[in-house]
């Protein structure tokens, strides 16, 4: 199996590939490079083709390599009837969508980098679902919303492409987030990394105490993707991306990998009563929104992209059924929906470009110049709207089957279902009769048939819709059964076909069409009596979304401007709270404060003038009235410091600290020599106080720490050291000289590189003067004199 | 008996405490100004005094080393009086001085001139 | 000793504080002197205390006899000394610098940087 | 006995030099302006200064040592005066007129 | 505690000859310093003096990178200085954690070194932005290699001092403002350091960690070593600019140049968590436990603060500031979430990544005011149609730096959230994630706003160059390689995170005789 | 000539300071006299010469006698209850012409009983002088001209 | 400060200063001082001769920049200490040789070296800051 791992992998591969090479092989072959590009992923497609003997007779594919071990995951992937099905759909519509680009961008000086998204695009989707480790599904399902992120956002000039890019990325890569919290919870409750492996842990999951919120957030990653209500507006404002990307991502691949990622934890997370009631529920619910909005709209795309929402409502309330036939009927409905719903998407593209509208109110007539399309059209429009011979008549079929109950319960849904399927039964119709019938009408551009690049796609989808369904037990074998048996983990064997039986279901579907046709005949009407409704269901997420951005940009500026103020005195201010919190709170908490000191009976009385002067020297600078004298008073306490390290036999501190702290108050001169300060600069008395409660506080905290800290014994092992062998090894009778520039001679090199450092940079400061560069030679003084 | 050592330690520790009082008084000088320059002379004499302190300090601990000290803390106390006397020189008298020409006008002029 | 010296290095810290709090660029360059005194006193007293007699070796001995003063934290401050008066020149130029850019010694008139009309970005797309 | 003579001069200096330096100091706070206080200050400072630096040096009993207080003192010479100078100047130019006192004042005259 | 009356003098002197190898260990400095004192003597010959320091700084990465490998292949290294051992004399040691700072430093060093080439002119180059590089370098490179608290101090400050010089190049008005900001902050900073130092002092009566973490182990959380603790968690959280102590960076670093902006994004916040890491996790393990409920508080206001704060901005460069923020808040929840959960070894890796991602970020800042005329989100635009290379290079650092996979930004993100989860601590994963949520709307509104909406005003397109695109594309090779095969960095950031909570073998390399 | 023997005065400064009186000792002191000198070499140029060392010092002497003496008497002002003072800047005419003259007379004036030098005139003609007493300031100009003014010419020329 | 009597003084407190901040420096491995008093000392009288004389004289008394000696002095320092990689000994070991010059012993040492090297740091950072500043005076 060595070489099928390393084939998988390069599969993997292709599309990154030709992601890569599509730039520079359109061009080099322009448009017609769509054909060689389309080598890419056919040979992925073929490859993945396979596998099916093996996987329809029940067996799985795994493979992969060492990846992260430290973390223990691997880059792993695993082939059941699930992923392989998708893995078809991706790479065989794949291909499909890539001739059909090379068509519709025919010319398009970004055709190149198009090319890059869908294929990159791709890669990503063929990764969420062949993926075996968690992580790996996770980094491809975010890739999905960066690349979907790029193609929406491909007519980047216009505001609302940008919009939609971002709105699409904020909800599916959010949704992401909460899908990865939701895997590493069921990674913590397993304790494996694996898709395969974590089906062994199904009841240990959904047992878990946390079951709950990992499913919640494993949902919200799903629903988000798949655009299930109340997340579903970024869906239909994705259109505004070219139509290939509408055809591939929006219909037949992206959105689908919510429903594929609930597909596969069935078996981990299903059959709990929480599964049991938000699937259904939240998938209802997206279903007949999804559809009620469809028939308000006029723009083909947006009102195939609402029906969009609305199928995937449907699947994700068969899963949430988990029934063996609500299973079936899912995975029926998932291959037939791929087929209509892409080509669909291409014929909207075709018209959209052949005649430079999609409103459906200024088309019609169109047969007469585009017949191809129009029968391509009708075929998947028919498909759609679930009539013979066509592989959504199956699905169908499959669907009433499983709703058919006794209880409330099912009969809600199934009142749901038949609403729904209607109402897109509507909307087919108006999409595939409205633009090709009656009498034709000017529109921006003169309609003519499409090139074969642009409807060889589309004949293809719809062609197979056909074929899948004549051919129905074949169809089952290969896909549908394999599907559900995934799903389940228990081996399925469809049967549904063209045939007629007699029952519940198929009065349903007699109902379901007299209803569509209905509404067909009724379509003003129907909007009308939507309106309302619609506008509250539809542009209230959407608009509550802009609301939400610049409200939070809003809410930050706001915050920022308070945390933020640009005042330094705020800023210092803040730190010194906190400093008083961390001095005075932990001997509070713990009890710990100092020992009260004795008296101090030793100290001599020159001693207590020292400290005395110390003292009044730090007043002298506080109660200053103007800066000059606080200045000059500097001085007092700078010396009487030198003169306690005097006293405490500290010579050479006190030598440094006479000299530095003269130095220090020369440079106060030089500097303030150039000032002219104003004169006032008393705080108010409310905020003096208030400083110096903080400053007390500050001081008071550090008091007792070094009361403390003094109090317990000292080790003065180094002392000791120091002092025995300072003379005999390091021959120096100073010990601190000795320390600084030996035993510790490595500090003193920091320090004479901070002085550098500090000459250098003040003669920046002072030479550089923006905008005006002083021609000054650094280092010939000739040059350097003043003037 | 009175040993010679006694008579300087009883010496040095007076010298100390009258070296503390005159300390004290020129601070009060620095402090109580009134002017910049009573300031800066009350500073410079704080110096003096200080050189004064630390003698006694080598006589009273015996570490003659400490004379060092005091030499260059009178060179630097020169200095410092120095850049005050150049301070108050081009400070001026005046209490309330004109405020600063804001940037652009005031660059030019500092750019220009000798 | 600890004791007072302990005292002593709250009161600088105390007034470096007060002084830092100002709106005023000068004063908090005085209060940054000053916290470099307090931290100064607070290494000089976390090594213990002696009186008087410096940690040299007499001429006469090879090695320090006890008593003397503990070395170690007079190198540490005298290496931090000489980093915060290197710190406290740059800082006062730079006060200056910020005096004649900005026309102003007073912080809170200082937002070139952080301006308070600064607006929000742009809340389209 | 040459100990005790020694011992005699250093108080003597010790206690002069401290009663100098606090009679600078009193100058300093009684004087009634700039102008006399620096008088005090150039002066009695300096030899205040000075006698001490000397008893140090006469204590030590090293020639070395006691060189080095002279020539402290003598830095001090050196210095006092300029400084005195310096800042007499600086403020005389910049207005700081002389006391109620005074009687004359040739300076302003230039 | 007792205090030895006589000190074994063959316990404190080095007297084997010491091994070539081990000079790796204080050649960075050594190096950094040197070539910083000789492009001080030739600050004349700006030419001259940029491509020393670029070969300098090549030889720094060389060294540093042979310095890690070492340390991967034997374990810490320790070098004594100066014939004194440890812990009379100050020794540089150097284990898996620090040789990973000090090689990544190097590099992104070297990457803002060429950029500089563009970006730093005749005057900058005169008044020493290479001296003050290569100093900076040094006290970088100091901070991370030494084993002496002391010392620590002293890099410190170097490597501030340092960048005061690089900050106030150029002189601008706002430039000063945020210097002066930036200036008295981190030295407030830098002093409550020395204060929590002189207080360890005071209580352990030695300055070498080795000494000190074995010390440490043995006394349990009393209120002074919790007051020192949090002390050196303050001041280490400024240094960071970890919330409620960062308004220093939106105030500045924005101002300076653009590659002075990126080596402070780059390293001088990471110096802070690193020194926060090495003292908290290493030095006092119990008091980081206790404290880890605060740290976690900090944590999540820092990461909310910087992405609310990367939303507000309307200036690229100040926006990036708050991503540096929301990152640091990021590595901080590592450090609550301590080492058995992996909460260290996230922190490190983030550490890594960012200092290589934020230089990046600003260098694209730079980039995108060379093509674009400016940082205002305002006024930019048309970048997407300008240069496709570019955008796509930029939008790789975007993505790493809201977390999104698959690069480098995803992996501490995901061992972070789940050493999180691991510990019950579901808010601070959520924190997290939510913060990585704020930043890509962040990001994304960039994006859309400079890259893809058209230019305002009818540009002049700037052609690539070299200086500038080089250590861009190096950097982001980075970003994306260690985002895709993030193996090795991921085992090594595993296993100093190890030796930091279990420093055995730290201390053996210090005290190879055992504790004294 | 001034400069070799302020160089030698500095070396034989090195030579007491350092307290060993070897002749390398000396050696070493000129020569780092003579870098120090060199960097400020350029008051020196050439003119001024030192005629009579016994006449520097019977100045020196006065000196300190008057310094000693001028201590003493502020001290006593000070200390007086009621310091009555007639204080007051006079002009004196200066005889001395050279730099070095000038300053040592104003240097030594500073240093005596009861006056101060305030600055000189950017004639180099006048020195003014602050006195504590001022009452007659003809009589302090004429013990100045009489006293170190003489000497100083004396010495110096 | 252009006055006549300062000017006259300033070189030779200056040239005092100068041997004195020699004399600190070379004895302060074992009395206090040391190359960074020293080097203050040296700094303080320079700048003494600066304000009385004006920068450029000072610039011109010094021939190098001061930032180079700077540099020079951090270099020399620097190198002091990676001399021992020589002797296969650590970083910043002391080595010390005794040379005899005209019959006397002289202790020479790394150590002394890198306080030289400190000397001179302090000397040129500390003097360009002076030189700096008061070259902006205008008077
Ligand atoms: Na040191
Ligand atoms: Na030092």
């Amino acid at each position: 199996m060595a070489d099928v791992t390393a084939l998988t992998f390069l599969a993997l591969c292709l599309p990154f590939a030709g992601a890569l090479a599509a730039p520079f092989v359109i061009r080099i072959f322009g448009a017609n490079g769509a054909w060689l590009l389309a080598i890419a992923p056919l040979l992925a497609f073929l490859h993945f083709l396979r596998f099916v003997p093996a996987i329809t007779g029940g067996e799985v594919v795994a493979g992969g390599y060492a990846w992260v071990p430290s973390y223990n995951l691997s880059f792993s992937w695993f082939l059941d009837g699930l992923s392989l099905a998708f893995a078809l759909l991706i790479t065989g519509i794949g291909t499909l969508i890539v001739l059909y680009a090379g068509g519709y961008l025919k010319g398009h000086k970004d055709q190149g980098r198009f090319f890059s998204f869908i294929f990159l695009f791709m890669g990503a989707m063929l990764g969420i679902v062949v993926s075996d480790s968690f992580l790996m599904l996770f980094i491809f399902w975010e890739l999905t919303s960066i690349t979907s992120f790029l193609l929406i956002g491909f007519d980047h000039e216009r505001a609302a492409a940008r919009r939609a890019a971002l709105q699409a990325l904020l909800v599916t890569g959010g949704g992401g987030l909460c899908l990865l919290a939701g895997l590493l919870l069921l990674w913590n409750i397993s304790g494996v990394t694996e898709m395969s492996q974590l089906m062994r842990f199904g009841d240990a999951v959904r047992q878990s105490p946390i079951y709950l919120t990992a499913l919640i957030l494993v949902l919200a990653g799903a629903f988000t993707k798949s655009a299930q209500f109340p997340f579903h507006f970024w869906l239909p404002n994705a259109m505004e991306a070219p139509t290939p990307v509408s055809a591939y991502l929006h219909s037949a691949t992206m959105v689908k990998a919510g429903v594929y990622l609930l597909m596969r934890l069935n078996p981990v997370m299903g059959a709990t009563p929480a599964w049991e009631i938000l699937l259904p529920f939240f998938g209802g619910l997206t279903l007949v929104v999804g559809t009620a909005l469809a028939i308000r709209q006029t723009d083909l795309k947006l009102k195939l992209a609402y029906t969009t929402v609305s199928s995937l409502g449907l699947l994700v309330m068969l899963i949430g059924f988990g029934s063996e036939h609500a299973v079936e009927a899912a995975a029926i409905y998932l291959v037939a929906h791929s087929l209509f719903k892409g080509a669909l998407f291409m014929v909207a593209g075709i018209i959209d470009h052949e005649t430079g509208t999609r409103d459906i109110t200024r088309l019609a007539g169109l047969g007469r110049a585009m017949p191809l399309t129009w029968v391509i059209a009708l075929a998947a429009a028919l498909s759609m709207a679930g009539l013979p011979p066509f592989f959504g008549f199956l699905a169908k079929e499959e669907i009433y089957t499983a709703l058919i109950g006794g209880d409330v319960r099912a009969l809600t849904f199934t009142a749901v279902t038949v609403f729904g399927n209607a109402l897109m039964f509507a909307v087919a119709f108006a999409v595939a009769l409205k633009p090709f019938l009656g009498r034709p009408v000017e529109t921006p551009i003169h309609p003519h048939e499409a090139p074969v690049l642009l409807w060889l796609g589309p004949a293809v989808l719809a062609a197979l819709g056909l074929l899948a369904a004549i051919f129905s037990s074949f169809t089952h074998a290969v896909l549908s059964s394999p599907i559900s048996a995934a799903i389940r983990q228990t081996p399925a064997d469809i049967d549904v076909s063209l045939a007629l039986h007699p029952g519940v279901p198929l009065a349903l579907s007699a109902l379901t069409v007299l209803l569509g046709i209905g509404i067909y005949w009724q379509l003003a009407r129907v909007r009308a009596a939507m309106a309302i409704f619609l506008i509250a269901a539809g542009r209230g997420p959407d608009h509550g979304f802009d609301l939400a951005i610049s409200g939070l940009v809003r809410f930050a500026g706001r915050l920022m401007r308070i945390l933020q103020p640009g005042r330094l005195q705020i800023y210092i201010a803040c730190t010194f709270l906190s400093v008083a919190a961390i001095l005075i709170i932990p001997p509070v908490v713990y009890g710990e404060l100092p020992h009260p000191p004795a008296w101090p009976a030793d100290v001599g009385l020159y001693e207590w003038a020292v400290l005395l002067i110390a003292a009044v020297g730090l007043a002298a600078v506080l109660v200053a009235r103007d800066r000059l004298t606080a200045i000059v008073s500097l001085g007092i306490q700078g010396f009487a410091v030198a003169m306690i390290f005097l006293l405490f036999g500290a010579p050479d501190l006190a030598f440094t600290q006479f000299m530095v702290e003269t130095l220090s108050v020369v440079i106060l001169a030089l500097v303030i020599t150039r000032l002219r300060l104003s004169p006032d600069d008393q705080r108010p008395l409310g905020r003096s106080l208030f400083d110096a409660a903080l400053a007390l506080a500050c001081g008071l905290g550090l008091t007792l720490l070094l009361l403390r800290a003094t109090q317990a014994p000292f080790n003065d092992a180094l002392t000791v050291f120091f002092n025995a062998y300072s003379k005999s090894i390091a021959h120096g009778a100073n010990v601190v000289n000795v320390i600084i520039v030996d035993f510790r001679g490595t500090d003193t090199l920091g320090e004479i590189a901070v002085v550098a450092v500090a000459g250098l940079a003040i003669l920046a400061l002072i030479r550089i003067r923006a905008g005006t560069e002083r021609k000054l030679a650094a280092n010939d003084p000739a040059l350097e004199t003043e003037g | 008996m009175i040993t010679p050592a006694a008579i300087v330690a009883a010496a040095s520790s007076a010298a100390l405490v009258i070296l503390g009082l005159a300390l004290i008084l020129t601070v009060w000088r620095v402090v109580a100004g009134p002017t910049l320059p009573d300031r800066i002379l009350a500073l410079d004499m704080l110096t003096g005094i200080s050189i004064g302190l630390i003698a006694v300090i080598a006589v009273k601990t015996g570490f003659s080393l400490y004379i060092d000290i005091a030499i260059s803390l009178g060179l630097v106390g020169f200095l410092a009086t120095v850049a005050f006397a150049r301070f108050v020189l081009s400070r001026g008298n005046f209490k309330s001085p004109a405020p600063p020409a804001k940037a652009g006008a005031k660059r030019r002029h500092a750019g220009g001139k000798k | 000793m600890e004791p007072l010296l302990a005292i002593l290095v709250g009161l600088f810290f105390a007034a470096a504080i007060y002084l830092m709090l100002s709106k005023f660029t000068i004063r908090i360059m005085l209060g940054i002197a000053i916290l470099g005194n307090s931290v100064n006193l607070l290494l000089f007293t976390s090594g213990r205390l002696t009186r008087e007699v410096p940690p040299i070796i007499p001429a006469n001995l090879e090695s320090l006899p006890a008593g003397a003063a503990n070395p170690l934290p007079q190198a540490l401050i005298l290496t931090a000394i000489v980093i915060s008066f290197s710190f406290l020149a740059f800082l006062l130029v730079l006060t200056y610098r910020a005096y004649q850019d900005l026309g102003t010694d007073d912080t809170s008139e200082m937002h070139a940087a952080e301006p308070d009309d600064r607006p929000l970005p742009p809340l389209g797309y | 006995m040459i100990d005790y003579i020694l011992a005699a001069i250093v108080a003597v200096l010790l206690i002069a030099g401290a009663l100098f330096a606090l009679s600078a100091a009193i100058g300093l706070v009684r004087l009634p302006d700039l102008y006399t206080r620096m008088h005090a200050a150039s002066k009695v400072g300096t030899v205040g200064s000075g006698l001490l630096l000397l008893a140090a040096g006469l204590y030590s009993q090293e020639l070395a040592v006691l060189a080095r207080a002279i020539a402290g003192f003598v830095f001090l010479l050196l210095t006092a005066p300029v400084s005195a100078h310096l800042l007499a100047r600086a403020a005389h130019l910049c207005g700081y007129a002389l006391g109620a006192v005074s009687v004359r004042d040739d300076m302003r005259k230039r | 505690m007792a205090a030895p009356t006589t000190v074994d003098l063959s316990a404190a002197l080095i007297t084997a000859p010491v091994p070539i190898g081990h000079w790796l260990a204080i050649l960075p400095v050594a190096h950094c310093i040197t070539l910083g004192a000789v492009l001080l003597m030739l600050r004349a010959y700006p030419r001259l003096q940029a491509w020393l320091a670029i070969s300098g700084l090549a030889v720094l990465a060389l060294i540093d990178a042979a310095l890690l490998g070492k340390v991967v292949a034997e374990g810490p290294l320790t070098m004594v200085m100066g014939r004194w051992l440890p812990p009379f004399g100050i020794a540089f040691t150097v284990d898996l954690f620090g040789a990973l700072m000090a090689f990544t430093s190097a590099l992104v060093a070297l990457a803002a070194g060429i950029y500089a080439l563009a970006d730093i002119g005749e005057s900058g180059r005169r008044y020493g932005f290479f001296p003050l590089l290569m100093l900076l370098m040094a006290g970088v490179s100091g901070a991370f290699l030494t084993g002496d608290v002391f010392n620590l101090y002293v890099w410190f400050e170097v490597l501030l001092i340092s960048s005061f010089g690089l900050i106030i190049l150029g002189s601008e008005r706002q430039q000063i403002d945020g210097a002066l900001k930036y200036a008295v902050l981190n030295l407030i900073a830098t002093t409550l350091f020395l204060i929590g130092v002189g207080i360890l002092y005071a209580v352990f009566g030695t300055l070498n960690m080795a000494d000190i973490a074995s010390k440490a182990r043995d006394l349990r959380a009393t209120a002074p070593l919790m007051t020192l603790a949090s002390l050196f968690l303050l001041a280490f959280a400024m240094k960071a600019a970890a919330f409620p102590v960062n308004f220093w960076l939106p105030a500045a670093y924005h101002t300076p140049r653009i590659v002075v902006s990126a080596l402070f994004a780059g390293l001088l916040t990471k110096v802070g968590i690193y020194a926060l890491i090495r003292v908290l996790v290493m030095l006092l393990p119990i008091e980081r436990a206790e404290l880890s409920p605060l740290i976690a508080l900090a944590a999540a206001a820092t990461i909310l603060v910087g992405a609310l704060g990367a939303l507000a901005e309307n200036d690229i460069r100040r926006l990036f500031g708050y991503v540096v923020i929301a990152g640091i808040g990021n590595m901080l929840a590592g450090v609550a979430l301590g080492g058995t959960g992996g909460g260290i070894s996230g922190a490190v890796f983030y550490a890594l990544h960012s200092m290589v991602l934020m230089t990046a970020l600003y260098l694209t800042a730079g980039e995108i005011a060379r093509r674009g005329g400016g940082f205002l989100l305002s006024a930019l635009g048309g970048l997407y149609r300008q240069s496709g290379g570019f955008t796509a290079l930029s939008l790789v650092l975007f993505l790493a730096a809201c977390g999104l996979p698959p690069f480098s930004g995803f992996w501490p993100k995901v061992i972070l959230v789940k050493a999180s989860l691991d510990l019950d601590a579901w808010w601070l994963a959520a924190v997290i994630l939510g913060g990585g949520f704020l930043t890509t709307i962040a990001f994304g509104r960039l994006f859309l706003l400079v890259y893809w909406r058209p230019a305002p005003a009818a540009g002049v397109p700037s052609p690539a160059v070299w200086r500038t695109g080089l250590p861009l594309a190096a950097l982001t090779a980075l970003v994306v390689g260690f985002g895709i095969l993030p193996e090795q960095l991921l085992a090594l950031s595993q296993s100093a995170a190890a030796g930091l909570a279990d420093p055995r073998a730290y201390l053996h390399s210090v005290f190879p005789g055992g504790a004294r | 000539m001034i400069a070799f023997l302020f160089n030698l005065l500095l070396a034989i400064a090195w030579v007491t300071v350092t307290g060993s009186a070897s002749l390398h000792n000396l050696v070493f002191g000129f020569l780092l006299g003579a870098l120090a000198l060199f960097i400020i070499r350029e008051p020196f140029g050439g003119n001024g010469y030192l005629r009579r060392a016994g006449l520097v010092l019977s100045l020196a002497a006065l000196f300190l006698k008057e310094l000693t003496l001028s201590a003493w008497r502020v001290t006593l002002t000070v200390l007086s209850p009621d310091m009555k003072l007639k204080p007051g800047i006079f002009a004196f005419p200066l005889t001395v012409t050279s730099d070095f003259e000038i300053t040592l007379l104003a240097n030594l004036i500073t240093l005596t009983p009861g006056t101060l030098s305030v600055d000189v005139a950017t004639d180099r003609r006048t020195l003014y002088v602050h006195a504590l007493d001022c009452s007659d300031p003809e009589a302090s100009k004429r013990d100045i001209a009489n006293g170190f003014e003489r000497k100083i010419m004396e010495a110096f020329r | 400060m252009n006055t006549l009597i300062f000017r006259t003084v300033a070189p030779f407190l200056t040239a005092l200063m100068l041997l004195f901040s020699v004399f600190v420096l070379l004895r302060g491995h074992n009395e206090p001082g040391g190359g960074f008093i020293g080097g203050l000392i040296a700094a303080s009288g320079l700048a003494i001769y600066g304000i009385a004389r004006g920068v450029a004289a000072v610039r011109r008394a010094l021939f190098f920049h001061p930032l180079s000696i700077a540099g020079f002095g951090l270099l020399l320092s620097t190198l002091a200490g990676l001399l021992s990689i020589l002797l296969a000994v650590p970083f910043m070991t002391g080595l010390w040789v005794y040379p005899k010059l005209f019959g006397l012993e002289v202790p020479l040492s790394s150590v002394l070296l890198f306080d030289v090297g400190v000397y001179l740091v302090v000397l040129g950072a500390i003097t360009s800051i002076a030189l700096t500043l008061e070259e902006k005076e205008v008077e």
